[in-house]
């Protein structure tokens, strides 16, 4: 009896997968179950191995903070999000498959891109291909979003911009450059297409700002070097004012530790854009002061209790320390379930409409709130400072929030100039 | 490219002093892991291309031993050693059951051994780079001189891969137990049938190779940031030194380091962009002119 | 006879097409054509390797060479030409065989391990050529912005059973191809090359080059692998020519099998469904995965093939008693010159 | 007084790749003995050897040096055990120097003995002394063979395996190494001598064992063969 059930069964799911399937060969839409009680899986490339792997795990941690709440909650009349992450091991090819994948395979509704940028313009043509919602919630490159020939119109970005970050530190530095007179810069920064074009921009920025400034040189470390020798000599053969450098993770911690025993950050001022990361911040046993550093993730900055709560929070239930990605994963995260109930549904366009420029309340918010900004799809009014590094917890006790109205001023300006308008 | 930069770096006793010792710095760690690579190809004909993992477990080591006993002495000793003994592991439990297969073999064999260390390091001592921090004892201004800068620890660093570099050419060429192993890498089954047990000679060159390779590793601890898969990129530059210096020549791998210490100073100067494709174009020139490396033996 | 075989090999490779093409009416599943695509792209990318490495004894570690200049010239003509995909793909491989003559001619003369070096410097001369050419090629980031897929003779690869069945056709023609090769004179050519080559030359064979023949024909067919993996991502990432790539394709000819043809499919295959389903079950992945590649390599010494045509020529020895035809080249036995040999 | 065998052998197969070489091989050396392995080129006379030394394994059979088990051993296990090997083609160390050479296979012999210091070497190869320093790659093929068998000496061997000797050698060097091994003889070395040269053995050997595709065919003291022209005709062309 059961048993002649269970094949009747079997066969209308199959007629209805061959359905399913047509409907896929002629239309591209994947088949995605929309049974009431499933979970509703959202799939997550990631990076899990190798050099980058803590990107896996701290971006993981973020997403969880808001899932396990949202769906203690009660989920979306009862169905409870299920995150699968999976390594990609930071190809994009794998990044690429893995996201077909979790899509085709494992029934996943939504995306995560927790990948590198060259992974997350991967997961953006399987986006684009597929058809589902993806929040890309680490990559920076800030043409993903801006550049209207890639957009798509179920991606979203729920991280830092490199436009926003560049104009933020040119403002900054232009400021502290004014005061001490400091004219002759040199930069330091990876050499891809993050620390090339974070650098470019920053220096434009800061001659906008500031136009005495000098570039007396540039010098481009490879990803992943272990050895900066090369680099510090060449700087200090130069002798500028002020340095600016984009390098981050582990390379700016043996970067700082190398350029210690060079005294070099006695002898001109350091925008070393991503040292205020905790991880950064206590990796380094001797982190000198006065270093100038954007806020990567702080719980001082926004000076809220939400945000101190919500880094205390991560902390206890994770044993470790939470940094940028964890925040931007939070963010990313918390778009989407609030989109879900707004929508009421997980469909992909409904959905999307649903995200589109929206306000949440957030920790991480200049005013306790950040916007899915409606025109291009990425995240603004998130909290941007810069200040000065001391050895030891704060680590950066005053900081300095930059204005949004000078970046929208100039992220304007700058779309017109790239033709993204 | 930037040929002027170039042009007037070399023209500057200043800059060619500093670019110089810099090479010197990056060449020396280099070399003590490429002395290793080096003796293992050229005495057991195997590409251990897992060297690079030793000199990761070597940072790993220090990272522990100094945490424990805040000895930095003790840390790169224990580092040295123990990553000696697992070299001697490695071959006598992995590599030997794959001498005289195909290079690629002994290459996925290898392959398998670094994913392992690589996963089990992060099971070990978590996903996120370590940094050790200067020992007190090095915390002193630079020396300066010739208008150009050494910090001290940097100082310490060449003097004494200079001194194991010299120590070790003597004994690879004056010892009788460096002869026998240069004689192992010409004719291994002659030594053997003069009596002498070549499945040691070769568990002593993995543990040699092993000692040099952590002890690059503890070395470069308290500068380099510490963290799983931190091996790759040495051991590719090390197979390039050897291919450049020669297999199997302690000499030829000093040279080779060095050489692509230099291109790495002054590339950046030069060649901003294109450092690492300026070593592989070394290392493609060196092969089509004379295959066998700078020191090498001709076959 | 030898024509016989061919027409065989033709018939068992139209009624592989004919089961790739009805597979998603039975077994409907886009997980199972991307994996078929995916496996279009590395199969071939394998067995032309292994055209190097089974047949003509050259192990190359930069293959991958092919692999990414597949990639890049094909996403990049269909980019920024937006010629049509039949002409791309024939411009694509005229450039791979063009740069494999000029790689081909400097590195077949060298031996052994440096034959192999020389080759993953050439690759690796791309790959920074990828990175610093950052207008043309995307730099790090990768050629974004999608790779154009414009019908052409009634086939839409924009549609995915399109795609599907025009890879999967893609990896039996390639196979096919490959397999009329090294069954023809030529390919008896290279193995007496890999086995003795100072008897070939005694035989005037022109050893050098038969090995850049070789070098040329492998490398053609790798940069189809490579245009593929391109269709597949709809763009193309430094990856591709960085020397990984190469590594995992002699970790699939190794898994596989050199001396039997069907030894680097058989190792793709493995190869991709392990690191599908290690992914699947567990974040270490490398140790799993690691563990799995020693038992191999230690346990068996020889690809999965080469084990099961051992196995196979052993029981027929056994059964018939008849001097087994090998094509199989025997495993070298001597770890280390011994002494008066 | 029976002597005892210092090396002796039972029934070996040995094979390169799938080829057989060697058919249920015997034979045995006694102590003190110069015996002489004669055969036509190719009837087997290297492998033998090599197969004693344990440079290639047999797949069947046993070899014993003085009456222990040495089969499957490594070559080095046979040497310690006091059986000194000189290959035919010399295989001197090329980039090291002479004395290099001869320090590299310094060793006592099975139970101490320590007969062979560079001095009585020199002593012994006269040619050698003042070459020491030369490297061994740049010595000429004469003074590459002393050498060879020089450097097995410096192991205080009870018994030599010396491949053809003579091989490709002007006359005047062949007597010398003639010479030589008359004078190990008289020492009290044990030798098993190969060579395809039955007139060179003849004052150096006294017992004769002669090999054809792969097996022993004849035994008996030198003399004797010397009267046999029936097996001097059919296995070494005489």
């Amino acid at each position: 009896m059961s048993k002649g059930s269970d094949t009747r069964r079997h066969r209308r799911d199959f007629i209805k997968t061959g359905a399913a399937l047509t409907a896929t060969a002629v239309a591209g839409f994947p088949f995605v179950s929309r049974a009431q009680n499933k979970p509703i899986k959202i799939g997550m490339p990631t990076i899990q191995s190798g050099r980058a792997a803590m990107v896996g795990s701290s971006s993981r941690n973020g997403c969880m903070m808001e899932i396990e709440k949202f769906n203690a909650a009660g989920g979306l009349n009862g169905r409870m999000i299920e995150l699968i992450a999976r390594d990609t091991k930071g190809k994009p090819e794998e990044a690429a498959r893995l996201s077909r994948e979790l899509v085709n395979s494992d029934g996943c509704e939504i995306l995560f891109d927790s990948e590198s940028s060259a992974g997350a313009f991967a997961i953006h043509e399987v986006a684009k291909d597929l058809g589902v919602v993806v929040m890309h919630m680490n990559t920076e490159t800030s043409s993903l979003t801006a550049d209207p020939k890639l957009r798509v119109p179920t991606a979203f970005r729920a991280s830092r911009q490199g436009i926003h970050d560049s104009i933020a530190a040119g403002s900054y530095a232009a400021k502290i450059a004014k005061d001490k007179g400091l004219k002759k810069w040199i930069s330091c920064s990876p050499d891809y297409a993050y620390g090339r074009d974070s650098t470019a921009l920053f220096l434009e920025y800061l001659k906008h700002f500031y136009p005495e400034v000098e570039v007396v040189g540039e010098v481009w470390p490879k990803l992943y070097q272990p050895d900066y020798t090369d680099a510090l000599t060449k700087i200090l053969q130069i002798k500028p004012q002020a340095m600016y450098s984009c390098l981050w993770g582990g390379d700016l911690t043996a970067f700082v530790d190398q350029s210690t025993i060079y005294n070099l950050f006695t002898q001109m001022e350091s925008f070393t854009i991503n040292v205020a990361d905790y991880t950064i911040l206590t990796a380094i046993k001797n982190l000198p002061k006065g270093l100038h550093s954007s806020n990567r993730y702080l719980s001082t900055f926004p000076k809220s209790e939400a945000n101190a709560k919500w880094a205390a929070d991560y902390r206890a239930k994770f044993n470790e320390y939470p940094i940028t990605w964890s925040w931007e994963n939070a963010t990313g995260t918390k778009f989407i379930l609030e989109g879900i109930k707004k929508a009421g549904t997980t469909e992909a366009k409904k959905l999307a409409d649903a995200i589109r420029g929206m306000k949440i309340e957030s920790p991480f918010g200049v005013d306790g709130t950040v916007t899915m900004r409606e025109e291009d799809q990425t995240l603004v009014n998130y909290a941007i400072g810069w200040g000065q590094t001391i050895p030891k917890d704060p680590f950066m006790p005053d900081v300095t929030a930059v204005d949004w109205k000078v970046i929208y001023e100039l992220e304007t300006a700058w779309k017109k100039k790239n033709n993204y308008t | 490219m930037d040929l002027p930069a170039l042009g007037n770096c070399v023209t500057s006793l200043s800059c060619i002093i500093t670019q110089s010792t810099s090479g010197l710095i990056i060449g020396m760690l280099l070399f003590l892991v490429a002395a290793g690579v080096s003796l293992i190809f050229g005495v057991l004909k195997v590409v251990n291309f897992a060297h690079g993992s030793f000199y990761m477990l070597g940072a790993y080591l220090t990272l522990t031993v100094y945490g424990v006993t805040g000895s930095f002495l003790l840390a790169v000793v224990a580092a040295a050693i123990g990553v000696g003994l697992f070299g001697l592991l490695f071959e006598r439990l992995i590599i030997s059951r794959v001498y005289g297969s195909q290079v690629l073999m002994q290459l996925l064999v290898c392959y398998g051994v670094i994913l392992i260390l690589d996963d089990l390091v992060k099971i070990i001592w978590g996903a996120e780079f370590r940094s050790l921090g200067m020992p007190d004892v090095f915390l002193k201004p630079p020396f300066l001189f010739g208008g150009g800068v050494v910090p001290v620890y940097y100082l310490f660093l060449i003097v004494l891969t200079l001194i194991i570099a010299v120590l070790l050419g003597l004994a690879i060429t004056k010892t009788r137990l460096g002869k026998i192993v240069r004689a192992v890498a010409v004719n291994p089954g002659m030594v053997s049938a003069l009596g002498i047990n070549t499945g040691l000679v070769y568990a002593g060159v993995f543990l040699l190779g092993g000692m040099l390779a952590g002890l690059a590793g503890a070395l470069a601890a308290p500068v380099r940031s510490i963290v799983s898969g931190m091996g790759l990129s040495v051991v590719v530059e090390s197979f390039i030194v050897t291919v450049i210096g020669g297999m199997g020549s302690v000499a030829g791998a000093l040279v080779g380091s060095l050489l692509i210490g230099l291109v790495r100073s002054f590339g950046t100067i030069g060649f901003p962009l294109f450092t690492e494709g300026l070593m592989f174009l070394l290392m493609a020139v060196v092969l089509v002119l004379k295959p066998s490396g700078l020191f090498g033996r001709e076959t | 006879m030898m024509k016989s075989s061919f027409l065989r090999d033709c018939l068992i490779a139209l009624a592989a097409f004919a089961i790739l093409a009805v597979l998603p009416f039975v077994y409907p599943s886009r997980g199972m054509s991307d994996f078929v695509i995916r496996l279009a792209a590395f199969g071939i990318f394998a067995t032309s390797l292994n055209l190097l490495v089974g047949y003509a004894g050259l192990e190359s570690f930069g293959h991958g060479l092919f692999f990414g200049l597949g990639a890049y010239t094909f996403a990049l003509t269909m980019q920024k030409l937006g010629t049509s995909i039949p002409v791309a793909f024939a411009l694509t491989i005229l450039l791979s065989v063009v740069v494999a003559c000029v790689v081909g001619a400097i590195c077949v003369r060298l031996k052994e391990i440096y034959f192999a070096f020389l080759t993953l410097a050439f690759q690796m001369l791309l790959h920074s050529l990828i990175i610093a050419w950052t207008p043309l090629t995307g730099g790090d980031q990768g050629l974004t912005g999608g790779v154009p897929r414009p019908p052409f003779l009634g086939i839409r690869l924009d549609q995915p059973y399109h795609l599907y069945l025009f890879c999967g056709g893609l990896l039996v023609l390639c196979l096919l191809l490959m397999r009329h090769i090294v069954q023809s004179p030529f390919g008896y050519t290279l193995r007496m090359i890999r086995d003795n080559p100072a008897r070939a030359t005694f035989l005037g064979v022109q050893v050098w080059r038969m090995r850049l023949a070789a070098f040329v024909i492998a490398g053609a067919f790798g940069s189809i692998g490579g245009m593929v993996m391109s269709l597949f991502v709809s763009g193309a990432f430094p990856d591709f020519a960085y020397w990984t790539i190469s590594g995992e394709a002699i970790f699939m000819i190794m898994l596989g099998g050199t001396t039997v043809f069907f030894g680097p499919l058989a190792g793709a295959i493995m190869l991709l469904m392990l690191n599908d389903a290690v992914t699947k079950l567990t974040e270490h992945y490398g140790l799993v995965l690691g563990i799995i590649i020693l038992m191999f390599a230690l346990g068996l010494r020889k690809g999965f093939m080469d084990y099961l045509a051992e196995w196979w020529r052993g029981r027929q020895m056994s059964s018939v008693a008849a001097p087994a035809a090998t094509q199989a080249r025997p495993l070298p036995a001597q770890p280390v010159k011994v002494a008066g040999e | 007084m029976s002597a005892r065998a210092i090396i002796d052998a039972e029934g070996l197969d040995v094979f390169y790749g799938s080829s057989q070489i060697l058919f249920a091989l015997g034979l045995s050396v006694l102590e003190g003995q110069t015996t002489a392995l004669l055969g036509r080129n190719g009837a087997g006379k290297s492998t033998t050897l090599k197969a004693l030394a344990g440079l290639v394994p047999p797949r069947r059979g046993r070899v014993r040096v003085m009456g222990i088990e040495f089969q499957g051993k490594k070559p080095h296990a046979i040497a310690r055990a006091g059986i000194g090997f000189v290959p035919e083609d010399r295989q001197v160390f090329p980039e090291h120097t002479v004395e290099d050479n001869l320090l590299i296979a310094q060793k006592r012999g099975p139970n101490g003995e320590d007969y062979w210091t560079l001095a009585r070497i020199y002593d012994m190869f006269p040619l050698l002394s003042p070459l020491k320093q030369r490297m061994a790659g740049r010595l000429s093929g004469g003074e590459q063979q002393m050498l060879t068998i020089a450097r097995t000496l410096m192991g205080n061997p009870v018994g030599l395996l010396l491949d053809e000797p003579s091989e490709g050698l002007a006359p005047v060097i062949v007597a010398r190494i003639g010479e030589l091994l008359r004078r190990l003889r008289d020492m009290g070395v044990t030798v098993l001598l190969a060579e395809q040269n039955m007139h060179f053995c003849l004052g150096i050997a006294s017992h004769a064992l002669v090999i054809d595709k792969g097996q022993i065919v004849y035994r008996d003291t030198i003399a004797a063969l010397k009267e046999n022209e029936a097996v001097k005709k059919r296995y070494l062309a005489l």
